[in-house]
């Protein structure tokens, strides 16, 4: 992008940021099937009436199982979980998008929404 | 042929003053009165799963429904098709070496919906039919940002050569910088969200010099959701008055 | 890396003299050992609908398998996947541009099963690995010859720049001449079915000056499945030798 | 196609050949959603069962159920039924792939296979 001042074109790690790429799609195949079965309201519950059961179904590795059972967003990502399904886990743990971004974050929630806050108000102030 | 183009991104609190700038929108629609909307989105895990991932698919259905997306949202209203239009653009598409998937049966998401529900909040039917266009922002390798570029084209071809009397509008969804996933979550970008809204409309080969992976970096992992602005951009025709920018 | 390409149309009772032809190819695998094929192929009715069709689509299984297809075939053995090598291939089809669907899950059907059967027939387990590559030949518009020419090229770059040393092999597979639906039923084109084999391997341009409704009209309604040949034909890259012909 | 003496590149009709297109998707979704659907033996089962109930199921067009009924190969492909799909059904009726060249041309499947014959013994001689 040149005419941003931004602007850095290369295929260094971006910070903070794991891309859904092959890799992580063919490790994460069955954790992302598991969450895009949450689209229907009866996976849902069979998910909640016994959990160990459901991710059984779906053959889930030991990773992704440690991941769900400790509701860690990073580490349902290193699982190979992509956010658009995992969306949907979230939905379930009743984790909203504030949640999640704190947690992986680190912040507080309330610390987390100051942030984008913050970050929302720069932009108002700049324009 | 009028171009209208929003974002949706109201689940975040910062966006609030954005609703302000609903209005001339609105306004804008009521006086043109379209007939046709083709809109450029990406699914969010609603319609198209990993078995089968599309880098671009074009729906040809009669109607389009939403449906539960697993995290509670109400289900949104359903569009009316327009097969015959849909047709004559995948003819163009497919004619332009574009590899498109049909589909003939689609879900469409939130974030196809809700840029409707802002723009016609009363509506109790959509007033305009819809020719949804959906492009993978899920999956890496992405669609780079130029080939987005040259799909809105062979779009607009499409809509130049369509000899109904329709009034079409073209339609962008999706944020423009944000990141939900990883240690970088809540990330935006002010400075690259005001270089593209610089050049969105007079200068959109500015956009497209970037990889997809460099967008990631600029605008966070879901700020690649501009592709569809990038899209719906190529769509418009080279000819374009920014009218309203919020 | 070699190049197999042969056919199947063994239900067509005038093909019997085509089975004579098969040991040479048999011959020809024993000494290469190939340990992956690049199949391209077309879905019969298996894998793809029509609420998804693609115009390419690529595996990235870590297996395929078949499945009962609904006339009474037998169900044929599951090959192992190479994820690796397809995703290799996946980079480079969307970084030249090809818009194709990834499927991390796909059934593969007889089309692609049987020239496996003809060429490995005492096989307990498939000695290659697969990555399969669909090319739509059921819906219109389809590719056209060019552009299936153009995707092979691009699959023959992936091929290049892939550094493990696995004998890969470049299958095609479908029938030239042939018609099973309307009053045309049965048509075949000698002259064309020739003019294919004669330019093949040395000028595959001669195939893609036609449109694929100019294959339709010369080689009928399903000899557009000489589509997956041209489309391997370029995935064998420029320089080829005809070792074998039937 | 410049190499070859049939060459005729034009947007006219094929004769015999209807190209299955964005028109005859359309016209036909149902129809080829029901073949579809017969790659599941239960769904063979269930249709041979109950024929009238199973098109009732898909929301057959009366002029698809009329070809279903007469199982008319011409008039399921008018009716928008694609090949690739039409064959599922066409095993259910026990049609073969002669018995379908045969009907639609209106030979009898002995004609139809020698035609085929006769077309692969003149490849065979002018090789
Ligand atoms: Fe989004
Ligand atoms: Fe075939």
């Amino acid at each position: 992008m040149s005419g941003n001042p931004n602007s850095c074109s290369s295929e260094s790690p971006i910070p903070g940021t794991s891309l859904f790429d092959g890799r992580a799609a063919a490790k994460g195949y069955q954790l992302n099937a598991m969450c895009f079965s949450f689209n229907d309201a009866r996976n849902r519950q069979a998910f909640l009436d016994d959990e160990t059961g459901y991710c059984d179904r779906f053959a889930l590795t030991a990773e992704q199982r440690a991941a769900v059972e400790s509701r860690n967003v990073l580490g349902l990502i290193a699982a190979g979980g992509n956010i658009y399904y995992l969306a949907k886990l979230a939905g379930i743990f009743g984790l909203n998008v504030q949640d999640i971004g704190a947690q992986q974050t680190g912040m507080s929630v309330e610390a987390f929404k100051q942030m984008l806050l913050d970050q929302a108000c720069s932009k108002q102030q700049e324009n | 042929m009028g171009g209208a183009i929003f974002r949706q991104s109201q689940q975040e609190p910062y966006w609030k003053p954005f609703f302000d700038g609903l209005p001339p929108v609105r306004d804008w629609l009521a006086e043109t009165r379209p007939d046709v909307a083709v809109c450029f989105y990406n699914d969010h895990g609603l319609n198209f799963f990993l078995n089968k991932m599309p880098t671009f698919a074009v729906g040809a259905a009669a109607a389009y429904h939403n449906a539960d997306e697993g995290w509670g949202l109400p289900v949104f209203k359903s569009f009316e098709g327009h097969p015959e239009l849909s047709w004559h653009v995948i003819e163009q598409l497919v004619g332009d070496e574009f590899d498109i998937t049909t589909c003939q049966s689609i879900l469409v998401d939130h974030a196809l919906s809700i840029p409707f529900e802002l723009a016609y909040p009363d509506a109790d039917a959509w007033p305009v039919k819809l020719v949804p266009i959906a492009i993978n922002t899920v999956q890496f390798p992405l669609p780079s940002p130029k080939r987005c570029l040259a799909l809105g084209r062979s779009v607009h071809r499409a809509l130049q050569s369509w000899r109904g009397d329709e009034r079409i509008v073209v339609i962008g969804t999706g944020g423009l910088s944000h990141q939900l996933d990883g240690e970088r979550a809540g990330f935006i970008n002010p400075d690259y969200d005001r270089f593209c809204m610089d050049n969105l409309a007079a200068n959109p080969e500015a956009l497209v010099k970037d990889t997809a992976r460099d967008v990631v970096r600029l605008a966070g992992a879901q700020g690649v959701e501009i592709l569809n602005w990038i899209a719906a951009r190529g769509a418009l025709g080279e000819a374009m008055t920014e009218t309203h920018r919020n």
